[in-house]
């Protein structure tokens, strides 16, 4: 490596110098949080007066992570199977083909994301019903 | 509203005077030290390592949390396994996992690690990261964002700052059990094999 | 005095490393003697998970093939089962796969610009640029609902229209990006330290390039001006107006400036796509996804992403399955053929530098 | 070009895929023949992947070998079949340096041997002892279920065709039930009715 008087590349990088004056990009998370954007992949919803029981979410999935269960609630009287979707988030991966394929439209994703446990059998979630 | 440093203060001691009873003074000031800076080894193992920049730069900046990168495992207390998980890196994951020194700590990332995540069927990949290697915290998500990994983070210097975070202890306590596990996937025997002096002498440290 | 020499692994677990990958090194005192790539830590068997599910299931799984830069990939297969099942996309969603591309181009180099400061020490410029690349991922995480794995680009169009004012936060993304790619001149690309770590090292010669099938910016280096989306245009491609950058050096800085080029390239044509972005549906009509099938034939269809071309080999069997689908990623022949040879004779400290500009992204090796 | 390659080495016409892709069907001893012509007499230069699809069905691989212009505007596809079983294939690895790493890359996923070629060694798996795993007769799942446990916690699933059709019965015999102490208790009044005349 040979040695060669460079000004321009010696003093240009000093222009980072000026991002002192600049306000900081950061998001200080805990505190302050970034606004969720509309039609974020988070957690899944399921209204039940919709569902059918149709399965359709649990077929198209190729996760194997969607349960057709029974659960003591109220079901939709158009519910063939009286079943309902419970998502393993173990092996989710938020690509929303289910909700794609709901017929009634049902199934949905929220903005909400964050479930931090240390417990590993943590991660069969039931859908909240809204 | 507060901000900057102070602000990162309170997050950090919210959580003191309700956790502290069981605690002696010398444990107390230990896991103070302890949470207060964690260095995490700079080992991307799987898709989730796309994230760690951003958390780790001026973006979300860990750092203000006590949370900053280390090269080398002697000095790493947090092992962040993000994601899946091949057999050929499980070896290394292992072998660098007992090569870090105690206390450690390992974050999972993903739902790769519970419970196969989309790799379920797939021949080259362990499902069960608890099986292999004890896990302190896992963060949901097919990757997690930032805001997952530093909230995984936060709840992972909770449990240090209660002493409840004892993974390490735990390996060393089952670790014929773990050895079992890792030899069962990866062949005859795990080599090289780390039985540092804590498994060997009596009592640990 | 007596030569000794000594064998290290550079990776998978180091800083200085692309991905979870290790090249193994014989030195001679700081001189490597030899390098042996070794590769697998990343291994899913992609092309076996693929096989089990029907075409709309394997669609999800396709982005995870290269991390940095998911994008193409999604592109890649969805241009394939076009093509095998005879699908004609409208002219929106063409634009809307060229600005989701550009930008995903644009995210990668920012990445690049990250890794090749840091692997010269200059850290400051990688908190600049991974910053900025969010800046990318949010809009992203608006348009598709993902920061990093959109599963966007689907077999058929793309998944959702543009939200409302969406063109208008890209334009002035773009507008920022023109005013901030000069800083990164000023503090990296003109930075004597990183030129007189950059220039002279690394260097391929013309003759070589071309005969062993490298591609991207090593070719480009070297002043051959290869490009798919000049050379066999997809989608839109052909309508815009851009350039392909090159220099002739053939080093890891020639490599470097072409890559800045790039970014400003990528720019320009994003500034077309904004503004000649048509009206009209956004996806045909598909079946359901048991019901659509792949007649028995094969294709090869491939896209420029930010490292060199990336190619895909699909063949149907007349069922609801892909038969097979290879992935030929650029980084398969750099990190063996080229890498292997490359780092002979190159200094230790190189080795991050050298892997860095050649841009080797250990997921879509072994797939 | 496309005569003499017709006339000399294919087994059928060459397919004009696109404007930018000819796919051609040969037989296994023309390869390297068609590989050298292309190369010499035209811009055919540079060897951009091997691939290889298992039909099972038929008992044979196809190996396609995808051969690009030096100016990359157009591609070649030149495949052809070969044997399932102990397949062997002459290397390219000398006349194409790159042919090495992708003939070692179809090695260990299907296990064919390639003459020729110096360094077949393991690339992605490590210490893999089974099916290579591309082959169809390679069930993933089930190599899964053999030497791997999912989480437990999931068994309370419905097999919904099942609970459907069991359902609609316990309707129908339900409705049936209905009908029948209904036509009873209709029957019933009849007859006290006509008790009561």
């Amino acid at each position: 490596m040979k040695w060669s008087v460079d000004l321009k590349g010696t003093l240009s990088p000093l222009s980072i110098l000026g991002a002192f004056f600049q306000k900081p990009n950061t998001i200080a998370y805990p505190a302050v949080k970034k606004e969720s954007v509309v039609g974020y992949r988070g957690f899944h919803t399921n209204v039940l007066a919709d569902c059918i029981g149709c399965a359709n979410c649990q077929d198209v999935c190729m996760n194997d992570a969607i349960d057709m269960i029974k659960v003591d609630a109220e079901y939709n009287e158009k519910n063939s199977s009286q079943c309902i979707p419970r998502i393993d988030y173990g092996r989710c991966c938020w690509c929303s083909l289910c909700t794609d394929v709901c017929p009634p439209d049902s199934l949905k994703l929220e903005e909400d994301y964050l479930n931090v446990t240390n417990n590993a059998n943590d991660f069969l979630y039931m859908p909240k019903d809204k | 509203m507060e901000e900057g440093f102070l602000l990162e203060q309170k997050t950090l001691e919210g959580d003191l005077n309700s956790e502290t009873s069981h605690q002696s003074s010398v444990d107390f000031l230990m896991n103070w030290f302890r949470k207060r800076s964690i260095f995490v080894l700079a080992y991307g193992t799987g898709c989730g390592a796309i994230e760690m920049p951003p958390t780790f730069t001026s973006r979300y900046d860990a750092e203000r949390l006590g949370i900053r990168g280390a090269a080398t495992p002697r000095q790493a207390d947090v092992i962040i396994v993000s994601g899946y998980c091949s057999y050929k890196t499980l070896r290394r994951i292992i072998r660098t996992y007992e090569q870090m020194s105690n206390p450690k700590y390992v974050l999972a990332l993903g739902s790769c690690t519970v419970n196969g995540g989309m790799y379920w069927d797939s021949y080259n990949t362990i499902k069960k990261l608890e099986d292999y290697l004890p896990v302190d915290m896992y963060v949901n998500g097919c990757m997690p964002r930032p805001e997952s990994i530093l909230e995984g983070f936060i709840e992972l210097q909770k449990e240090i700052g209660a002493g409840k975070a004892s993974s390490w202890q735990k390996y060393e306590e089952n670790h014929e059990f773990y050895r079992k596990n890792q030899e069962a996937v990866l062949g005859e025997k795990v080599e090289p094999s780390y039985e540092a002096d804590w498994y060997l002498y009596e009592g640990g440290l | 005095m007596e030569n000794k020499h000594i064998t290290i692994f550079h990776g998978p677990q180091h800083p200085g490393i692309t991905g979870n990958m290790s090249v193994e090194l014989d030195l001679i005192g700081e001189t490597i003697q030899k390098a042996t790539t070794h590769v697998g830590y990343l291994h899913r068997g992609f092309e076996k998970l693929v096989e089990r599910r029907t075409v709309i299931q394997a669609f999800t799984i396709v982005c995870r093939i290269c991390v940095p830069e998911p994008d193409p990939n999604e592109a890649n297969f969805a241009a394939a089962v076009e093509e095998l099942a005879g699908i004609e996309i409208s002219e929106r969603s063409k634009y809307i796969r060229v600005m989701v591309l550009e930008l995903s181009r644009l995210a990668a180099q920012f990445l690049w610009l990250a890794g090749q400061s840091g692997s010269i020490g200059l850290y400051a410029v990688g908190q600049w640029a991974i910053a900025d690349r969010d800046l990318i991922l949010d809009l992203f995480e608006e348009l598709t609902g993902a920061r990093v794995y959109h599963m966007y680009i689907y077999p058929g169009g793309v998944r959702r229209d543009l939200p409302e004012g969406f063109l208008e936060r890209v334009s002035k993304l773009l507008s920022y990006m023109k005013k901030r790619l000069k800083d990164y001149d000023d503090i990296f690309i003109n930075n004597s330290s990183f030129k007189n770590r950059a220039i002279g090292v690394g260097i391929i010669s013309k003759e070589e390039a071309l005969a062993n099938g490298y591609v991207g910016q090593v070719l480009r280096g070297c002043g051959i001006a290869a490009d798919v989306r000049k050379d066999a245009p997809y989608l839109i491609y052909g309508d815009l107006d851009f350039e392909v950058p090159t220099e002739l050096g053939g080093d890891v800085y020639a490599r470097a400036l072409v890559r800045r080029a790039e970014m400003d390239q990528s720019v320009h044509i994003l500034e077309q796509v904004v503004e000649k972005m048509p009206e009209g549906e956004i996806m045909v009509k598909m079946p359901a996804h048991r019901k659509f099938k792949l007649p028995k034939d094969d294709t090869w269809v491939k896209v420029e992403s930010a490292r060199g071309e990336f190619a895909y080999y699909m063949a149907g069997d007349g069922t609801e399955k892909i038969r097979r689908m290879q992935v030929r990623g650029p980084s398969l022949v750099h990190a063996y053929t080229l890498l292997e040879n490359l780092l002979v004779g190159a200094e230790l400290s190189d080795v991050a530098l050298i892997m860095n500009s050649l841009g080797i992204c250990p997921p879509e090796i072994e797939r | 070009m496309f005569k003499t390659i017709k006339s000399n080495f294919a087994t059928a016409d060459v397919e004009v895929k696109r404007q930018d892709l000819y796919k051609v069907v040969i037989k296994y001893d023309r390869l390297s023949a068609l590989i050298d012509f292309l190369y010499n007499n035209y811009t055919y230069k540079i060897l951009n992947a091997i691939t290889c699809t298992d039909w099972i069905e038929e008992g044979h691989f196809a190996l396609t070998y995808l051969i690009t212009t030096e100016d990359r505007s157009n591609t070649f596809m030149i495949q052809t079949l070969v044997g399932r079983e102990d397949t062997k294939v002459e290397s390219f690895s000398k006349k194409f340096k790159q042919a090495q790493i992708m003939e070692r890359d179809l090695h260990e996923m299907y296990g064919i041997d390639f003459i020729g070629n110096d360094n077949l060694k393991e690339l992605s798996l490590e210490n893999w002892v089974h099916t290579p795993p591309l082959r169809r007769e390679f069930d993933t799942l089930e190599f899964v279920n053999e030497h791997l446990t999912f989480r437990e916690g999931r068994e309370d699933n419905v097999d919904v065709k099942a609970e459907t059709k069991r359902l609609r019965a316990l309707k129908k015999a339900q409705k049936e039930a209905d009908k029948k102490a209904k036509e009873a208790a209709d029957a019933s009044a009849l007859k006290e009715n006509e008790d009561g005349k």
